[in-house]
């Protein structure tokens, strides 16, 4: 069982990871967009690291429920809205539980892609973080289904998010800043998806 | 780093601060959110509000464009991101004068979702709202679906007209008719020779060669059409006129408004420089050019280059053209 | 060269032509000569006429203060270049109403040595002039020997109070008293973070690296107090403010005008950081900040950098400030 | 003695010059000023040299008042303005002429420097033009006045120029743009100075 302290662990981790990759992320975001997504998922993290930081309660939906309004005032951008609809939707299946069970895991990324899927109205293939997420989801939700731990399958779903983030590379975006450019911001991988990835990563270790 | 300031995460905030200081007479902040701002003398009872916002760092766009006979209220957001829902809300709630509100922003994925979400709150309030959204630059898709432009000088002239019309006291539904009208008939085109460096972030946002200029440029560094030597005024404007008046199917006997903006870095010597070249082109193809507009109305922080936004007038456009309108960053 | 234009030799006059045409309704060619420009309903009878002129490149310095409640007329000179002899009497005998004219015009070399020459050639055409020069950067001289200073950005307040004085119909005498009171009482400090290049020039005129900034730097890239690495808009309020204060002697209860002007690239958002931190600066000072100009007001083409301005008032300069004022360019 | 033909070949030589070492002539007024020396100076020159290629009379005083005039209009700037008043000192000198003796050429330096005082109120030691213009004067005078042949007595003098501009590097300036930075711009020597220098040596070839 994952507790809120652990959600709390997570969330720093994440923060962190964010960080050390805000000029990369930005960098990619200048190749096809405004450059301003790694400042942004910074802003973003930063306002739920803190929320995290100075919650005091026991309730994760309740942490994660401000959480989200947070992010969405320090980072109202395209990625830090999709992103507090997102952490809303892990906020929802926290709710009335103390804890998340492995299972309740193992959903949350199918969670987080549907409300993103909701409030932007992209889809598979649009060269958006969901060439990511979705694969990240069915990897996660396949190998435990095949009954290996968690942890395992978490690894497994991290690598596919990785490999699919950059398989954006080369791909024409369908939505989005990126689109406007067509072919010419094609060979580039999309900083949404990677930052996907790096997120996974993060959280498997 | 080459900017006035102190920290890149204080940029904004002190900025604002910096500008309702300098025009307590005209704006202030909206409910106490800083980042909200309002005419100094809102709400105008029975007037339709017109309520824009969008990232920092385009100056006079968005702030720029609050006051009589444009805009009643803005959200800012950070630099080049789009503003809060909340923010939207409380400039919104502060700007109603008891007609609504009309949301006249830029094309962008962000600011869309929380104009959207502000326009859900206040439905609960009951406040009527309408969207607008400008969608102006011609390199970002063909003619046929205009509405995926992304948003980018020509905004200007939804701002200038609807304004007038919400100052000549109309319905929500008549403002939210010219502004869609308006929007139909900008197109703008834009060019840059620099990039620019977002504050706190280590290079600037896309490299360019001092040989080179991207053609199509967004206002946010967004690249264009293409990347190609740097052409002269009067190739620029001979490339402009024609892209223009194709997309707006502008032909002889027209009559037009015209905006050359500069996107920051550029001087207004050069604006000047490349007006001349483009009225030759208009003259040509016997266009009449109405009205003129040159300087800095959309800006990219200090990005050099400069946009060109048409106009296609008809008798209404004209009269709403011709009203004046102020603000403390813009007068028309 | 990262510039719009056609070729470095007709730069000022394909400018000048793009201005007269954007602007007809506004702005005239005086007697066929295009390096000469008055208002467009000039010469207006039995008021004092004000001249101006100087190199181009600072838009809106020089052209750009030609309209009512500024001046009549401007002889433009090559890019930092003065005008010539000619188009000064040109412009002078078109603005002339039959009351005389003004000189107003920034302290330099070639400038003087042209005003004077038009002087003399206009006396022989019993025309009377008076000259007064703007010498407002306290980066160039000491206070004692104020006239010697180069003058910079702080001339908008003797164009705008000089100008509603004219614009009252007061004599040549009154005029001119008007312009050096206010010239005593401008002071103006600069500095910038990059050059500018001139157009047909291979190189920028100086060479500056990103983390270094150039404090007191003179409008046309006249180096200026002293180099150092690139200081906080806080640090900068504190030096400009100490400075200005200290040169024209203001103190705690007195009342200022503030003009925070762009060189030219530097965006607005970080001139009202820079406002932001001044207004700071004097509010500690207990000096009351009467009226505040902030934005492009005097420019050295896209160079990056700021100067900031301060007037020291009395009764007389704040009403002939508050008189409405309006060029294409600038209003006020 | 020196024909209107010889007059016309001095001004495209020195046009010439000056078009070679318009670069370095900016780059100088750039080091205490705006920079635009090398090209105002070509401006003026060309202007001076079209009006010499326009002349169609046989007057020397005639062809340099026109070009005075021509140089001012097309450079206005505080060294067209001088050299203006210079040229306008040299027609002076040629009123009433049709050639110029050797005796008139070696008076003609001092009256171009006395021309330029007259309007621009400098002295020797302000760092300006002055700097070399007076001392190659004052050579070209001794060594005329020592019965050396004209050519001989410009090579000196032209040598004196080069010497003197150069030494204007370390001198503080006392009038003009450099006067404004004080001590900043004193090492380097004075772009007037050096255009006086590239002037006399390409008059003595
Ligand atoms: N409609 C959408 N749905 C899902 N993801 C999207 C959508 N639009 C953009 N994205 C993602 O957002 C990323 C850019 O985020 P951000 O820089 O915040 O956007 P912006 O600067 O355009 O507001 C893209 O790389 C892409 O992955
Ligand atoms: N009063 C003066 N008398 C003589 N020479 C002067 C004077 N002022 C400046 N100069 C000379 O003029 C040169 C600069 O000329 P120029 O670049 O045309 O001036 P500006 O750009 O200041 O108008 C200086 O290097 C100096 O030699
Ligand atoms: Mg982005
Ligand atoms: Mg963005
Ligand atoms: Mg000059
Ligand atoms: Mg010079």
């Amino acid at each position: 069982m994952y507790q809120i302290d652990d959600v709390k662990g997570a969330i720093n981790r994440v923060a962190q990871a964010i960080r050390e990759h805000r000029d990369y992320l930005g960098e990619l975001d200048g190749k096809s967009g405004d450059g301003d997504l790694g400042l942004s998922m910074e802003n973003a993290f930063d306002a739920v690291q803190s929320t995290a930081d100075e919650y005091a309660g026991s309730s994760i939906a309740e942490l994660l429920t401000k959480a989200a309004m947070n992010c969405n005032r320090a980072a109202p951008s395209t990625m830090g809205t999709l992103m507090s609809a997102g952490i809303l939707s892990v906020a929802k299946a926290a709710k009335g539980k103390d804890a998340f069970s492995d299972e309740d895991v193992v959903g949350l990324p199918r969670a987080f892609a549907e409300a993103i899927m909701a409030r932007g109205k992209a889809k598979l293939g649009d060269k958006t973080i969901l060439d990511a997420l979705l694969p990240l989801a069915d990897t996660l939700e396949a190998e435990f289904a095949k009954n290996r731990p968690l942890k395992e399958a978490f690894a497994a779903a991290a690598q596919t998010a990785k490999t699919a983030a950059e398989a954006t590379a080369g791909m024409r975006a369908a939505i989005g800043r990126a689109k406007w450019l067509g072919e010419r911001a094609a060979e580039y991988p999309d900083g949404g998806a990677i930052l996907c990835a790096v997120i996974a990563e993060t959280l498997a270790q | 780093m080459n900017k006035i300031m102190n920290r890149p995460d204080s940029f904004v905030d002190e900025s604002l601060s910096g500008i309702v200081l300098a025009h307590g007479d005209a704006l202030k902040f909206a409910q106490g959110d800083h980042r909200s701002v309002v005419r100094a003398d809102a709400p105008v009872a029975g007037k339709v509000a017109i309520v824009t916002g969008g990232g920092y760092g385009h100056l006079p766009v968005f702030l720029g464009y609050v006051g009589k006979g444009f805009c009643d209220g803005v959200a800012v957001g950070n630099v080049f991101t789009s503003p809060s829902c909340d923010a939207i809300v409380d400039a919104a709630r502060a700007a109603n004068g008891g007609a609504g509100v009309l949301f006249l922003f830029g094309n962008y994925m962000g600011d869309t979702m929380n104009f959207e979400m502000a326009a859900e709150l206040l439905d609960m309030d009951d406040i009527p709202t309408a969207i607008v959204k400008a969608a102006d630059d011609i390199a970002s898709a063909p003619r046929a679906t205009f509405q995926d432009r992304r948003g980018v000088g020509g905004i200007f002239f939804p701002y200038k007209l609807a304004g007038a019309k919400a100052e000549r006291m109309a319905s929500l539904d008549e403002v939210r008719g010219i502004a869609e009208s308006v929007c139909a008939n900008v197109a703008t085109l834009g060019f840059s020779m620099s990039s620019c460096q977002l504050p706190g972030m280590p290079k600037p946002i896309f490299e360019i060669s001092a040989t080179e200029m991207e053609l199509g440029m967004g206002i946010h560094g967004e690249p264009g059409v293409e990347r190609t030597t740097m052409k002269s005024s009067a190739e620029l404007a001979e490339i402009l006129s024609e892209k223009l008046c194709a997309d707006l199917a502008v032909k002889e006997g027209d009559e037009v408004a015209v905006l050359v903006n500069s996107l920051g870095a550029t001087s207004k010597e050069e604006l000047y420089i490349l007006y001349n070249d483009f009225h030759a082109c208009l003259e040509r193809r016997q266009i009449r050019v109405e009205k003129v507009f040159v300087g800095e109305y959309a800006t990219s922080l200090e990005m050099l280059g400069a946009s060109v936004s048409l106009l296609k007038l008809n008798e209404e456009f004209k009269q709403l053209l011709s009203d004046s309108a102020c603000t403390p960053f813009v007068r028309v």
